[in-house]
């Protein structure tokens, strides 16, 4: 079980990085898919060690949510590519200070 | 259960009827719904409900945050100043959107359980991802993005810490026995998530880019009823595993840093709505002051309904002067002569921000800081209110510039649509609620408030 | 009777604010209204009455809207009433809105002096702020916006340190209530009362005020309207010597005797300086603002004595400073009105062309100065018995403050009315003689017989010194 | 521990890896595919069969192909090139994620053994012990989570509407605009 | 009732010529303001042969009763005080004719004499200050009466200030007694001191604290400065306040203080050294002034320093009837200057006198008589009441020997100058121009009264075995010190040494400065003397200046104050735009910053 944990541990370390990494929004978005599966790999390996199927339950929740982000997050990114014709987040620099 | 399931038709109704009826129809439904929920909290008031197997739970604590929710609602619909049909942006669907985010926020705000939980906040978070791109415009998408993104982050990350609290403990609902690395790994993980949506230090900084970037009615939205809801789950967690963890020292470093970050970097800002987003922070940070005592939820719900009040009608006066590219700090100047409704609010407003009685802002910092005082932290007492002696100085200084500074042009300022109601009603609330806290204060101790 | 004193003003202020049309007249009516209700309360108070009031605002928080006259109350509240009164006499070309504000300072301050519960009096004490913050900053001069910002910072400063220190001596304290007395009964000692004393002091010394917390003060009173109106009301909210009295020193008998020396070295300093300062200022109002602040200074070290004598004399001096330094501030703006400049030497000789202006000038110029038989005299006097007990040489430094008084008060009014006569200027118009025979006659009184004040003042104090440990 | 988990182990880490670093969005995206497909086999190891079918419909058969539809729909593959003005960032994202990764591999070390009924408990994680729970204690959140799906859509329709909708405004309106115009520039 | 009566007629008169004077026609002010003062002067009397009176309010103060007493001090002091008021008063209805200001002047002098009174009749030490700062607030009006000349404004607003000095000394001498004994009240310290064996400690300082107060009123040395300068007033006031009345109120104050200071050996020392100084200083300047005033007015400190040099030995009768008889020949002095002033219209530089006997008849007389009063010219007032003093010193056990011979050298000097005085402006040639005329009866009238008592005001106190009726009578007001009674034979022999100093004193003077031509060292000695000896010169360039500029400096620092928190403000503004930078827009650095959080929250958390 420890394994799956130390698994889903270095996805959502990998993930994290993904998210600061990457430098458009459609692949920052994706890093963030990679930490939500970890999660899901934690609740599904949680699940197994003590026997609870609630934590599959919620890994399901999971998923739904993780669909509807993926809706409104897609629809921000093509948004934002229609006004700028670009989803580098860099570039999204207008506010500061 | 009332609240819950009118919240619910109303959110139904604005999304359906939007279809089919002009703009103006589905506001004033919308304006019904939430003064229906108003009513419907009057009359379940005090009761201690708990539905769907105990996942729902009606408390006077969840009921102080969605007045609070409901009361920030309201003002963001009074204050929209025919705000998107002058824009012609998408009109009714901005109505129901922000039913949804009620909605989603009382459901975040009443459950210990932390699968609806995050479920709650993402019903309240994802129509404000779109809310907050609603401009059609490059500050609006930039907004949005931002918002989305970071709010993905925390939400991963608050989902992660779910994952360890029910791996230390075998339960989703707050309260479960649980101690061990892992568990302190999972409060603090589910902290760091819902100081996101807080905007507690240091995981606020999506506040200013997105208050700015975003249209100002639905930022007024923002900075009252998501931080309500936000708070209110924040509360039920700390409140669930007590302040004897490592968590204490982390919400300490948390509390100090946001009150004197917010405070210090609102100084220098130039634009009221960046002020106000900063300044938001740092209320957020005294808002979390309260945590330190025995017993947060009254003063905190006190707290949430006065900041949603103050800084409701300080948006709501910014509406008025935003034409869609936010408010210059200069462009204040002569507020006071080119409408004296608009000078009136802004004054109150700003000063009960402030914390000065006899204005409700005064009785909010009070109540959490006594709270705190009854926990004896009171260094961190001392030391926030240290910081608002920062604060001051920026509120005096967008108030100086509203009402004493000279405008090139004095030309008296029509108030367009509800917004002339939205202003009077908060500043009559300010005013009212200032002189006799008691009113609602009184409501929120009814039943010792169980907040787990 | 206590609550309409209290929230007459308010009412009258409302009134003139969302009617300005007559806001003189209506002002004038309101505030002579509330003068007569202070007289009979007055009267009250001295037949033994105590007005005292009690509910509660936020029970569930031990908040109380608890009031009551006591001698000090009573005397301070008849010298607010007197003095807005007079300052509404004298403000015939003010805006409108000034008079409406300073009802509503009045209705606060009135609250201030009558609160006795701690959180009630910071409330009051708080949003007398607000009126006086938006006369600065509508009505003030071309600096008005750093003043107001400078005051308003130092004045929350204060205020909010006071609110933790208020918050420390309850709970830490064990007390139930914010009341006074239940404060009183349950004091906070120890290093925990150190940090609240402290914590009171500053918002009082920011209020009294004493070096180095006074810097707001020139600046206020140099930006404020020239008429001089938002000036009494602000010299009326120099409350710091009232709180040290009635809350700050009380509540923390242990702490203040640890810190006295220091406190009376800085109310002498203060005394000191602010009076040599006050001699090389160029304006009116920057000189009477050092002044005022000198006098202070001597208040100050009158409460810090920690004798009854020395705390009545800082109280009478109170009051009696809040009519001649308020008088003085109006006469000032007749000044200004005649000259267009507070300049100390926009004429010379003044009193060939306005004998009357000389003689109602030196009548306040010398109450200031503390002559004898005026009404700066008494509260000198007896400040100098109480502090002489607590400490010879600071009483020493501080009185060199009365010869620097002499220099600065004469000169000023030598360069305005004695020496070659230079333009000429109207002597006392209809509503000069009105307000200023009302500041003179009660200058004159309080000087005469001042008894009638500190007999009332007296029991106050020397249950004050009594919880000090001294006293006699 | 057997060589199918470490096998798998890799791979799930390998993809994760090349989806984090690949210049080609398409190629992030499929390996990003790939590491969901080997989440879903780990599932099924771990006693959760319905929710390893549910990765692989949901996941790896629409999210993923809606991003590889967007990415190609925005002609935007090639999206991390160009000049960067954060050029700092890769290693302080690397250092964050490892000292993450640490400190949550440092909590993992304390658990402790595992339940030895689990697999029983668990039922191989089939739907219809899942449903039982799903649509018992978990029907709240369940409902919720249509409500969000229902918010979600509303929310993305409002985002991807081309176009203002033409509405007739009322001329005050419009009058007031310009007035803030006026004024306000 | 009586008493306050005594105050509050001539406070009304104050009240009244203040409010309506502009309306009355002259001279009906003076008259008015006249009458006032001399029904005082009636019922001081009446109050004196009724035998004393009294009158308080309890706890006018807390503690500390507003009280007026009426004993054989206080009763002697008014009878001198409305006395000499009253003839000033009718003296100045012909002097100020014509002044536009003449019934403000009359109001002014009513002022004084409530103020004086209530100086007098205080039966405790704050009531006392009130007349005292009263007094000193009428000399300030009065010596700038004519305000429109920087000059007097000036002069005016120095001798107030210089006041203040002296009234410190006071307050802070009320503050220790207060301190000491629990009151201030005259009677009651009287008897507290009086019943109690140990002295409180600072006692002392006390003593002298209120000695300052009386030096500054009195001008004694150092604080001399303002009487010279008072000179600016008209001539009634000299007359009245800076010679009669309101300077002698310092030798009032410690002899109505005598209990006091009889136990303090060390400040009555202080106390006479102080005298005999004023009075030599006092003298040495008078000899050189060409100011026909300055010349009186330094005689008046010399004389005041005789006053406290008797109540310093603790000759306090002394210093009382010394104080009547100088009341009389330096108030017709004045008066007399006055005349010849108002003679020559307003000339007052006697090297443009002269001759003047000739056109002043009646005025010359009056100067003679005063002068030669002054001069301790045998059996004439001043006489008497300074061989009194002279003599007293001899009796003192503390270099009583060393009082003595100075007490005669200023003796010496004073008639020098006085004779220099009378010889300058009334013998010689007329050397100004214009033609003198002789003042209306109005003025000469009451000086035909001064005269009298100069020449026999001295017979009331005769040394034994003649008869003294001052003495007896001021005893019971007074401290008694027990003395040596010295031989009838040695006194007579001393009167008859002082009279013949007198007398070789108005000879020097006479021959001097009519006939004689004055050697050069005299001429260095005349600028010195004229210069009073740079006093003023020295005061401001050590005191004046310096404390002026401390003013400035204080003014300065505090602006440096006020930059200094504005640098607090600005700095917390710095450090905000230095934190900003993090805010930079990015969202990536906004997650690393989050991730950043939780990375050390989870660290710390989990590895603690």
């Amino acid at each position: 079980m420890s394994y799956y944990l130390l698994l889903s541990a270095l996805l959502f370390a990998i993930g994290l990085y993904g998210v600061l990494a990457r430098r458009t929004a459609i692949l920052i978005f994706m890093s963030v898919e990679l930490m939500l599966n970890s999660a899901n790999l934690a609740l599904a390996a949680f699940a197994r060690g003590s026997g609870n199927l609630n934590g599959q339950a919620m890994a399901l929740i999971v998923i739904a949510l993780a669909a509807a982000e993926v809706a409104v997050g897609l629809g921000i990114v093509v948004a934002v590519f229609r006004s700028r014709q670009s989803t580098a987040v860099d570039d999204l620099a207008e506010f500061r200070g | 259960m009332t609240t819950l399931i009118i919240l619910f038709v109303v959110a139904l109704l604005t999304t359906f009827v939007g279809f089919f009826a002009p703009a103006a129809t589905t506001k004033k439904l919308t304006l019904l719904g939430m003064l229906a929920a108003l009513v419907g909290l009057a009359f379940t008031w005090g009761d201690n409900v708990s539905a769907f197997s105990g996942l729902y739970r009606y408390d006077v604590f969840s009921q102080g945050v969605t007045l609070a929710m409901i009361v920030g609602a309201l003002l963001a619909l009074l204050a929209d100043c025919d705000f998107f049909e002058r824009k012609g942006w998408p009109a009714f669907e901005y109505y129901a959107l922000i039913s949804f985010a009620v909605f989603g926020g009382h459901v975040m705000a009443s459950t210990t359980h932390l699968g609806a939980m995050i479920v709650g906040l993402e019903i309240l978070s994802i129509p404000l991802y779109a809310l907050a791109a609603s401009s059609r415009e490059e500050r609006g998408y930039e907004a949005s993005l931002k918002y989305f993104l970071l709010g993905a982050v925390s939400a991963a990350f608050f989902l992660y810490g779910i994952a360890l609290y029910f791996g230390s403990t075998g339960s989703f609902t707050l309260g479960a026995e649980g101690k061990g690395l892992i568990f302190n790994a999972a409060v603090l993980m589910m902290l760091a998530g819902l100081a996101f949506k807080s905007a507690l230090a240091p995981f606020h900084w999506w506040t200013p880019d997105v208050y700015q970037g975003s249209p100002t009615p639905v930022t007024l939205f923002m900075a009252t009823a998501v931080k309500a809801a936000a708070f209110a789950a924040l509360a039920r967690l700390v409140v669930s595993v007590g302040l004897g963890g490592p968590w204490f020292y982390a919400l300490a470093a948390i509390v100090l840093l946001t009150v004197f970050w917010g405070n210090l970097a609102a100084l220098v800002q130039g634009e009221a709505k960046r002020v106000l987003a900063y300044s938001s922070v740092a209320h957020a940070g005294y808002i979390a002051v309260a945590l330190f005592g025995p017993n947060p939820a009254p003063s905190m719900g006190f707290y949430l309904l006065a900041y949603a009040l103050s800084t409701g009608l300080a948006f709501a006066v910014l509406a008025e002067l935003d034409d869609g590219k936010g408010v210059p700090i200069s462009e204040l100047a002569g507020l006071w002569a080119r409408s004296p409704l608009l000078g009136l609010g802004w004054l109150t407003a700003l000063l009960s921000l402030a914390g000065l009685p006899p204005l409700v802002g005064f009785w909010g910092k009070y109540l959490v800081f006594v709270e705190a005082a009854k926990g004896h932290q009171y260094l961190i007492v001392a030391l926030a209110l240290f910081a608002a002696v920062i604060a001051a100085y920026y509120y005096l200084k967008l108030l100086a510039v509203a009402l004493f500074g000279k405008a090139e042009k004095v030309k008296p300022l029509k108030l367009a649509g509800s917004a002339p109601v939205g202003l009077a009603l908060g500043i009559f609330l300010v005013v009212l609620l200032g002189v006799l806290p008691g009113l609602t204060y009184k409501l929120l101790t009814l039943a010792s408030a169980v907040v787990k | 009777m206590i609550h309409v004193l209290i929230f007459l003003p308010l009412l009258f202020g409302f009134w003139v604010l969302l009617a300005p049309q007559q806001a003189r007249a209506v002002g004038l009516f309101g505030s002579l209204l509330t003068l007569l209700l202070g007289l009979i309360s007055f009267g009250g108070v001295l037949s033994g009455a105590d007005y005292a009031y009690q509910t509660p605002l936020l029970r569930e928080a031990g908040v109380y809207y608890a009031v009551a006259w006591d001698g000090v109350g009573a005397v301070l509240m008849l010298a607010v009433v007197i003095a807005t009164f007079m300052a509404l006499l004298a403000a015939h070309d003010v805006p409108p809105a000034m008079v409406g504000l300073s009802l509503l300072m009045e209705s606060g301050l009135l609250g201030i002096l009558a609160a006795q519960d701690l959180l009630l009096f910071y409330v009051f004490f708080e949003a007398t702020l607000i009126p006086s913050l938006l006369m600065l900053g509508l009505f003030g001069g071309a600096g008005r916006v750093r003043a107001l910002i400078k005051f308003a910072i130092f004045t929350l400063l204060g205020s909010l340190l006071m609110l933790a220190g208020i918050l420390a001596a309850r709970y830490l304290g064990g007390s139930p209530s914010f009341l006074l007395k239940d404060l009183l009964a349950h004091s906070l000692g120890g290093g925990a009362g150190m940090w609240a004393f402290a914590a009171f002091l500053v918002a009082f010394m920011v209020k009294t005020p004493l070096f180095p917390l006074h810097v707001w003060l020139p600046d206020f009173h140099a930006e404020n309207h020239p008429s001089g109106l938002a000036d009494v009301m602000g010299t009326l909210y120099k409350v710091g010597i009232f709180g040290l009295f009635r809350w700050a020193l009380p509540l923390f008998p242990a702490a203040f005797a640890a810190f006295q020396p220091w406190l009376l070295a800085l109310a002498a300093l203060t005394a000191l300086g602010a009076a040599w300062t006050a001699y090389a200022q160029t304006e009116w109002k920057r000189l009477l603002a050092y002044g005022a602040l000198s006098h202070m200074g001597i208040g100050a070290l009158g409460i810090f004595s920690g004798s009854a004598i020395g705390a009545s004399g800082a109280i009478f001096l109170l009051a009696a400073s809040a009519i001649y330094t308020g008088a003085l501030f109006l006469f000032a703006g007749g000044l200004q009105r005649r000259f267009g400049t507070l300049e100390l030497r926009p004429t010379t000789g003044l009193a060939k062309a306005a004998p009357a202006l000389a003689a109602l000038g030196l009548i306040l110029v010398l109450a200031m100065v503390g002559l004898p038989g005026l009404s700066g005299f008494p509260g000198e006097f007896m400040n100098l018995l109480g502090s002489w007990q607590a400490s010879p040489i600071w009483t020493f430094v501080a009185f060199l403050g009365v010869i620097a008084a002499a220099a600065y008060g004469l000169s000023a009014y030598q360069n305005l009315f004695h020496n070659a006569p230079g333009k000429p200027a109207a002597d006392m118009d209809g509503v000069e003689w009105q307000w200023g025979t009302l500041a003179v006659l009660v200058i004159l009184f309080m000087g005469v017989y001042p008894k009638l004040f500190t007999e009332l003042i007296m029991p106050g104090a020397k249950a004050f010194a009594a919880l000090l440990g001294g006293g006699q | 521990m057997s060589v199918f988990d470490l096998l798998m182990g890799a791979l799930l880490v390998a993809s994760a890896l090349a989806a984090v670093t690949l210049k080609n969005a398409i190629h992030a995206g499929l390996a990003l595919v790939g590491n969901f497909l080997a989440l879903a086999v780990v599932y099924f190891a771990l006693e959760a069969q319905f929710l390893g079918w549910i990765q692989i419909i949901v996941y790896a058969g629409a999210v993923m192909v809606l991003f590889l539809f967007v990415i190609m729909l925005l002609f935007d593959a090639k999206a991390d090139v160009g000049p960067n003005p954060l050029p700092w960032m890769r290693p302080i994202a690397a250092a964050l994620a490892a000292l993450l990764f640490l400190a949550l591999a440092y909590a993992y070390s304390s658990l402790g053994p595992i339940d030895p009924l689990a697999d029983v408990k668990l039922a191989g994680g089939l739907p219809k012990a899942l449903g039982a729970i799903l649509y018992g204690g978990w029907l709240y959140p369940v409902l919720l989570v249509a409500v969000l799906l229902f918010a979600a859509t509303v929310a993305a329709v409002v985002l991807v509407q081309p176009q203002i909708r033409k509405t007739r405004i009322k001329p005050q309106v419009l009058e007031r605009d310009r007035e803030l115009k006026e004024v306000g520039r | 009732m009586l008493l306050i009566l005594i105050i509050l007629l001539p406070l009304l008169g104050f009240a009244y010529l203040g409010l309506f004077g502009k309306s009355l026609k002259e001279p009906q002010p003076g008259i008015l303001a006249s009458a006032l003062t001399g029904i005082s002067f009636l019922l001081v009397l009446w109050g004196v042969l009724s035998g004393g009176a009294s009158w308080q309010i309890k706890d006018w103060l807390p503690g500390i009763p507003f009280s007026l007493l009426l004993d054989h001090l206080s009763g002697y002091m008014g009878l001198v005080v409305t006395g000499i008021g009253f003839l000033i008063h009718v003296y100045a209805i012909g002097y100020m004719h014509g002044d536009e200001g003449f019934s403000r002047f009359f109001a002014y002098l009513n002022f004084f004499i409530a103020m004086m009174m209530t100086l007098v009749l205080a039966g405790s030490y704050p009531v006392m200050f009130i007349g005292w700062e009263g007094v000193g607030l009428a000399s300030f009006l009065l010596i700038g009466f004519w305000y429109t000349v920087k000059k007097n404004a000036d002069s005016a607003r120095k001798a107030f200030i210089t006041n203040r000095i002296g009234d410190l000394g006071f307050l802070l001498g009320m503050a220790l007694l207060y301190g000491s004994f629990g009151t201030l009240s005259i009677p009651e310290l009287r008897s507290a001191i009086n019943g109690s064996y140990v002295l409180p400690m600072g006692l002392s300082l006390a003593g002298l604290l209120l000695f300052v107060g009386a030096v500054g009123k009195s001008a004694q040395v150092p604080l001399m400065v303002w009487l010279p300068d008072a000179m600016a007033g008209p001539t009634p006031v000299s007359a009245l306040i800076h010679a009669a009345t309101m300077v002698t109120a310092g030798v009032y104050l410690i002899a109505r203080s005598s209990f006091l200071y009889v136990n303090l050996q060390d400040v009555s020392y202080i106390i006479a050294l102080v005298g005999i100084t004023t009075a030599a200083y006092g003298a040495l300047s008078a000899l050189g002034q060409w100011d026909i005033k300055k010349i009186v007015a330094y005689s008046t400190i010399s004389q005041l320093g005789y006053m406290f040099l008797a109540v310093g030995v603790g000759a306090y009768w002394i210093a009382i009837f010394h104080v009547m008889t100088h009341a009389f020949y330096k108030a017709l002095l004045f008066l007399a200057s006055g005349s010849v002033i108002h003679s020559l219209d307003g000339e007052q530089d006697i090297r443009k006198m002269g001759g003047l006997k000739k056109y002043l008849p009646r005025t010359n007389l009056h100067g003679l008589a005063g002068a030669l009063s002054l001069a301790g010219f045998p059996l004439l007032a001043g006489f008497w009441s300074k061989d009194a003093i002279i003599t007293a010193t001899l009796n003192y056990p503390f270099g009583g020997t060393g009082f003595y011979v100075a007490g005669l050298t200023v003796a010496l000097l004073t008639a020098i100058y006085a004779m220099r005085w009378y010889a300058l402006v009334f013998l010689g040639e007329y050397k100004g121009e214009g033609r003198p005329h002789e003042s209306p009866a109005v003025m000469t009238v009451p000086n035909d009264v001064l005269a009298l008592g100069a020449v026999f005001a001295g017979l009331l106190a005769l040394p034994k075995p003649l008869w003294n009726l001052v003495e007896p009578y001021l005893a019971p007001a007074l401290a008694h010190v027990e003395v040596h009674e010295m031989s009838l034979a040695l006194e007579w022999g001393l009167i008859t040494l002082s009279a013949v100093v007198a007398l070789v004193g108005l000879y020097l003077g006479y021959a001097a400065f009519t006939r004689w031509a004055l050697p050069k060292w005299y001429q260095t000695f005349q600028t010195w003397s004229e210069k009073a000896f740079y006093v003023d010169l020295v005061y401001n360039t050590l005191i004046v200046n310096p404390l002026k500029e401390l003013a400035v400096l204080l003014d300065w620092l505090d602006k440096i104050f006020d930059s200094g928190y504005l640098l607090l403000a600005s700095s917390s503004k710095w450090l905000a735009e230095q934190l900003s930078w993090v805010q930079a827009g990015y969202v990536r650095v906004y997650g690393a910053l989050m991730a950043l959080g939780l990375v050390v929250l989870l660290v710390w958390g989990v590895l603690r």
